[in-house]
């Protein structure tokens, strides 16, 4: 019985059965990923954080420069939920303050690595040969240099300004995204989908924004999510090392690092800014280990 | 006739997944008889790879066989306890898979491989093991078996890689070893002297096969009784020539009809299946190849056929059959 | 039979010569001065073992791969010579349906636009027009029209193989390059799809060139053979002949290794041996490259360091072998 | 026996990392004078004809051309020059004698990232979708969440206060160094925070390569042998597993030298790290440059030692 074209009728359609209901993949993976408690707990956690960073722009408790507010080293009270520290400040007005300079240290960096290593990595992915060659090697001189230090020096000669501070890091920490589109872009554009697409005449532009970046964009967001946490660590270390952000604006890094020569007769110093520290690395790695979850199809059996 | 080495009663193995419980294989019941060459043919997703594995209890999560025996000379594998199973495999029942470069582990050499098969049935030192391992190669014609135990997977070519894992499940002369898929990865002409290696093996060493492929052709050449599966059950089986010349499932049939043969001169159509194989989470009602057969009649629609005498040793599951469908079909015309 | 020698080809390859670097100054020699032609409205097979250089071939017809050296004719232009622009624009004629219909299809776009894809890059429809082509084109090939706005994921292996066909004959292309287009699909699937190809090329006179490594299916579906073995073309004939009245060593043993499902046939066929498997193409043997493992060579001279031409042994038939009369009977 | 291709590797890849050092210590070495302040200028008030001593001494009335042309002379003959603070102590060996100190914690630090981290991976993969799995899991999120400052801060709070608060002063932690080498109990505690976060990241990759390890063919056909979990485990999984393992050696070692800066100046442990911080503070820039010489040796080598590991682990791959 055979099907002669251009005459089936509709009770003829092969199609007509479908081999599963319809949903676009990325309907599919939310689905997934509103499974995921912890990694759903760590997004309301975070998107909690950002609030509070947002209020801290327009009011604190108190202000965060004022030196004796409270008595030096004052454990957490119902005047002071958090305590105060060597100079008598208020410590939950300058973690608010510090949720506001980790989360624009995060993202801010995230930005800038993601719009440079996905340019980058498209490029010596897709055009490969002597272009992908230097990058290749650039990227292999990055990895072998210890970053932080090299972000250090970065800071001491640009100075201590934020925005310094997340190029200084961004500058050392854009590899792995290089990295991961250049090796997604490798193999997608091995993908018969994007050797059809050649061959029916699509330009290259149209085939990396439409073929290539839209198949990558799960392992970027992924990257990106895990690449947060590592920038606002980055930050802390420099802050600690007290080559953060310019005082008197309050970073975590930097609390902690005030704190620790008193850990002997205040702890709440040092426990409160690493306490926040952790919990918001530890929500975007939940959500990161999420999202690739949700995002990899080869969890789907 | 001798007993049965290996009885198969109502398998039932089941695949517990998210989108629900695949019913991978539902019900299969067979026979292999000491020194027999059977086939199972099917298209992918039939059932018979799940079938191959539950034998040997190597199905994984989130598979797990629900219900049926497995009799090996007697006893039941399906609850026997894991170390007794353990003692089975590789030593009275053995497997052989589909992709020979995947299958052998590529950090260890081929020879060490293969000992390993023996040393984990039976004490012997390493020399008597690695003289046998030698000994096993050259029983599967592998030149210059000497130096090549020494080599690494990766240094082996397909052919080779699959004649090394013939050497290994031979290694502890079994009653019987199950090839799954063995010459799907390979190409034509290594395909042509693995089942030829296979065919002398089975003469020489009487070991039982079964043969596990979707490749008609493959089961034409070395089997001497056939199952045909599809979704999960078997749908026909017999002796290998009867199956071929008269088919009585229009399943069986309707495959044999589909595939280009060559010596066939060419013809303007293939008679082609339409639809697709169901989904085994939530099979059709009735008869499981009703909604793509075109021999179906009413009953077909709502009940379940089981397997039936067709011809002499002759099986098959189908409330029509082809002698009837044939029949019917020519007094139509006339 | 269908072609006509008097009519001109519509494609002609000449010398074409592919090498892939593989590290160390080496190279894989995938495709090595290979000469053929195609006629407009038949259907060319290519078959041969992996490796064998035949996918490559097919992408070099397609130029999605750049040719070492040689040339390339598609109705007299040397798609060799051309670039960019002038390139892109020849593909409309020229289009391809691949192997792994899985792969060959992007998961993130819809069956419609991946379709439309192919209009849109050369400007013929918009809007509702293109629309209506879409979904005519899925009816043509045997798919519910109204599933346009579906994914990939969401269909099976042989639908997705007909959107990938729907694909390829948006553009009424003159030559479709199909590589093993149905090896993937199940038993029961592929037989959809040849027929599916057949009406195809009927109804929109097309001409294919069918690569695949199932001489039987080949057979069946071309109107002419050629057999590679290790980027050589070693056999071209009438595909009725070819099986009949093989001319090399090779192709004699590629028929008699393919299993027939008729026991009482498979089992009085006799199996031409070849010894070992197919050797490196990084370092092909000398002469001729089949010498090593062909059962009737003479070593040294000639097979060994005489490469033996493609040449005329029948009519319409060729075959590059030193002793191609003595096949029939020797092999 | 090494075959002649390797010792030509080998040597290959020795120049290279001396080639390397060079390089890097070269950028530093301009990238630090672009500092703003100066050795000299920093601390009290000097006499102009001293300081052009001075000046003269360090060859920095010459161009930066001309100064980086000794340092390089000097570079090559494994002089780092002199401190630019305490002035006429040569760096080379003040260096070498920080850097044995800084590997004696780092090397702990590193055997203590792989063992736990792999030890927690493999019990993870083995028991997957367990308490067990969930535990080691749960573990090493928060493992690779706590910045090492974090957790040194705690061990501290933990072993030099609290232990010592709850025995009444009989047990203690004394933050520091005694000696050359140091003591044991010195060692551990910070190897512990400097490996942590670097054995969760151990921990994750190991389950997640052994997951994958395990649903691969070659180890259903151990299984169809007949041999034993353990055995198909220890001898087909594992070795398999560890290929991708032994790729972040590399970026570990890196991480582990960076994260020595900040622990060894919480732990007073007079290693590199310590150096570093203070030099930089102090702009001893002789030192700087001298340090990332001496990380840039040590990052060299160690990506060299995981080449050399992956032909051990993997027979594919030959050099």
């Amino acid at each position: 019985m055979a099907t002669a074209p251009g005459v089936a009728t509709p009770e003829e359609y092969v199609g007509d059965t479908l081999a599963r209901e319809q949903t676009s993949l990325w309907a599919d993976a939310w689905r997934r990923l509103k499974r995921n408690r912890l990694a759903l707990g760590s997004a309301v956690f975070l998107v909690l954080l950002l609030v509070v960073a947002i209020i801290s722009v327009f009011w604190t408790p108190y202000p965060i420069w004022r030196q004796g507010v409270a008595p030096t080293y004052q454990t957490p009270n119902s005047d002071f939920l958090l305590g105060a520290d060597q100079a008598g400040r208020d410590i939950l007005s300058r973690l608010m303050v510090g949720a506001q300079v980790s989360l624009e240290v995060g993202v801010g960096t995230q930005i800038i690595v993601a719009v440079v290593g996905v340019t980058i990595g498209l490029i010596a992915g897709y055009f490969r040969g002597w272009l992908d060659g230097i990058i290749s090697t650039l990227i292999n001189i990055f990895y072998g240099i210890p970053d932080l230090l090299v972000a250090l020096i970065l800071v001491l000669i640009l100075g201590r300004g934020l925005d310094k501070i997340i190029f200084a890091i961004a500058v050392t920490r854009w590899m792995d995204m290089a990295r991961l589109v250049r090796g997604q872009t490798f193999s997608l554009r091995e993908r018969e989908f994007v050797e059809a697409a050649r061959a029916s005449g699509t330009r290259p532009n149209k085939i990396l924004s439409r073929h290539i970046l839209p198949n990558a964009l799960g392992p970027i967001i992924v990257q990106a999510t895990f690449g947060i946490p590592q920038a606002i660590l980055f930050e802390a270390f420099l802050s600690f090392l007290g080559l953060g952000v310019q005082p008197p604006t309050p970073s975590w890094g930097a609390m902690a690092a005030d704190g620790f020569h008193a850990i002997r007769i205040a702890p709440h110093i040092v426990l409160v800014p690493a306490i926040a520290l952790s919990l918001t690395l530890m929500a975007f790695n939940f959500l990161g280990d999420g999202l690739r979850d949700a995002l990899d199809p080869r969890q789907k059996r | 006739m001798t007993a049965p080495v290996l009885q198969v009663k109502d398998l039932k193995t089941q695949f517990f997944t998210d989108d629900g419980v695949v019913k991978a294989v539902d019900g299969v019941s067979f026979d292999l008889h000491p020194g027999e060459t059977l086939g199972i043919v099917g298209e992918s997703g039939c059932g018979k790879s799940v079938t191959a594995l539950s034998i040997l209890r190597l199905v994984q999560e989130p598979g797990r066989i629900t219900g049926g025996q497995i009799l090996f000379k007697g006893t039941d594998i399906v609850t026997m306890p894991g170390d007794d199973v353990r003692d089975i495999r590789g030593k009275d029942i053995a497997m052989i898979f589909q992709d020979p470069l995947s299958s052998l582990n590529p950090v260890l050499k081929v020879g060490y491989q293969i000992e390993e098969a023996m040393e984990a049935h039976t004490k012997i030192s390493g020399k008597v093991a690695l003289s046998r391992a030698v000994q096993l190669l050259k029983q599967v014609r592998i030149p210059a078996a000497e130096s090549r135990v020494e080599d690494y997977p990766h240094q082996f070519s397909g052919g080779m890689r699959q004649r090394a894992m013939i050497a290994m499940g031979l290694a502890n002369k079994p009653s019987i070893l199950i090839a799954d898929e063995p010459t799907t990865a390979l190409d034509v002409t290594v395909q042509a002297q693995i089942l030829e290696l296979l065919r002398d093996l089975n003469e020489e060493t009487k070991t039982a096969i079964i043969l596990i492929t979707h490749n008609m052709g493959v089961v034409a050449g070395l089997c001497k009784r056939v199952l045909v599966m599809y979704a999960g059950r078997i749908v026909e089986q017999g002796p290998v020539e009867q199956i071929f010349k008269d088919p009585q499932h229009p399943y069986t049939w309707s495959l044999l009809q589909s595939i280009p043969r060559l010596d066939a001169d060419r013809k303007d159509r293939l008679l082609s299946i339409e639809g697709l194989p169901p989904d085994l989470i939530k099979p059709p009602r009735g008869c499981r190849f009703h909604p793509r057969c075109q021999f179906r009649i009413e009953r077909c629609f709502h009940d379940d056929p089981t397997l039936m005498d067709v011809g002499p040793d002759q099986e098959a599951a189908c409330w029509v059959t082809m002698r009837r469908a044939l029949a019917r079909d020519g007094e139509a015309r006339a | 039979m269908k072609r006509v020698p008097e009519r001109a080809p519509l494609l002609r390859a000449e010398e074409v010569v592919k090498h892939f670097p593989a590290g160390l100054g080496a190279s894989v020699k995938a495709v090595e001065r290979v000469n053929f032609e195609i006629y407009p409205g038949e259907t060319v097979g290519l078959v041969g073992e992996s490796g064998c250089g035949k996918s490559t071939l097919g992408r070099l017809i397609t130029q999605l791969l750049p040719v070492t050296s040689g040339n390339i004719f598609f109705e007299g232009v040397d798609l060799t010579k051309l670039s960019g622009e002038k390139l892109r624009q020849k593909r409309r004629e020229l289009q391809m349906i691949f192997q792994d219909p899985y792969s060959s299809l992007n998961p993130r776009m819809t069956v419609g636009d991946i379709i439309a894809e192919p209009l849109e890059n050369f400007g013929l429809l918009r809007g509702r027009a293109k629309d209506k082509r879409v979904q005519e084109l899925l009816r043509i090939v045997g798919l519910n029209p109204y599933f346009n706005n579906r994914y990939p994921h969401e269909f099976s292996g042989g639908q997705r193989q007909r959107i990938g066909i729907a694909r390829a004959i948006a553009l009424r292309p003159k030559l479709i390059v199909a590589d093993e287009p149905i090896s993937a699909l199940d038993v029961s699937i592929q037989a959809q799809i040849i027929n599916l190809m057949e009406d195809l090329q009927k109804e929109f006179q097309l001409t294919y060139l069918f690569i695949a490594h199932d001489l039987s299916v080949v057979r069946h579906i071309s109107d002419r053979v050629m057999v590679m073995y290790l980027g050589k073309i070693v056999e071209v004939a009438d595909s009725a002949e070819i099986y009949r009245n093989p001319r090399h060593p090779y192709t004699k043993a590629l028929l008699s290794s393919i299993p027939i499902p008729d026991p009482e046939i498979q089992s009085k066929r006799r199996i031409v041996h070849l010894s070992g498997e197919i050797p490196s193409p990084v370092n092909p043997p000398s002469g001729c490259r089949f010498h090593p493992r062909c059962p009737i060579a003479q070593v040294p001279t000639p097979c060994a360091d005489l490469e033996p031409p493609l040449e005329e042994k029948a009519r319409g038939h060729r075959a590059a072998c030193h002793f191609s009369e003595k096949v029939p009977v020797a092999v | 026996m090494l075959s002649r291709r390797a010792l030509i590797f080998l040597g290959e890849r020795l120049v290279l990392i001396a080639f390397t050092a060079v390089a890097v210590s070269s950028i530093v070495f301009f990238g630090v004078h672009q500092l703003p302040g100066s050795a000299f200028l920093s601390d009290r008030r000097i006499d102009p004809a001293a300081l052009a001593a001075i000046m003269h001494h360090y060859h920095l009335d010459l161009s930066l051309w001309d100064q980086y042309k000794l340092f390089v002379a000097g570079i090559v003959h494994g002089n780092l020059g002199e401190s630019l603070v305490n002035r006429g102590i040569p760096i080379t060996p003040l260096l070498l004698r920080e850097a044995s100190v800084s590997l004696e914690v780092g090397a702990t630090a590193l055997i203590f990232t792989i063992g736990l981290g792999m030890v927690l991976g493999v019990i993870a993969a083995i028991k997957q979708n367990t308490w067990v799995d969930y535990l080691a899991t749960a573990t090493s999120v928060i493992g690779y969440s706590m910045p090492n400052f974090v957790i040194a801060s705690v061990l501290v709070l933990l072993f030099a206060v609290y232990l010592y608060n709850w025995s009444g002063g009989v047990l203690y932690y004394e933050v520091g160094w005694e000696g050359t080498y140091g003591t044991p109990g010195q060692i551990l505690l910070p190897a512990f925070a400097l490996g942590f976060p670097y054995a969760s990241i151990v921990a994750r990759l190991t389950r997640a390569s052994m997951l994958e390890v395990l649903r691969q063919d070659y180890v259903r056909t151990a299984k169809a042998k007949g041999l034993s979990d353990r055995i198909v485990i220890i001898r087909h999984a594992l070795r398999n597993a560890l290929i991708p393992v032994v790729t972040i050696l590399g970026p570990l070692t890196i991480g582990i030298i960076t994260g020595s800066v900040v622990i060894e100046n919480i732990f007073g442990i007079p290693g590199l790290g310590k150096e570093f911080v203070q030099s930089i503070l102090s702009r001893d820039y002789n030192i700087v440059i001298g340090v990332f010489t001496f990380y840039a040796l040590a990052i060299g080598l160690a990506n060299l030692l995981v080449d050399l590991l992956y032909t051990v682990i993997d027979p594919r791959i030959r050099y």
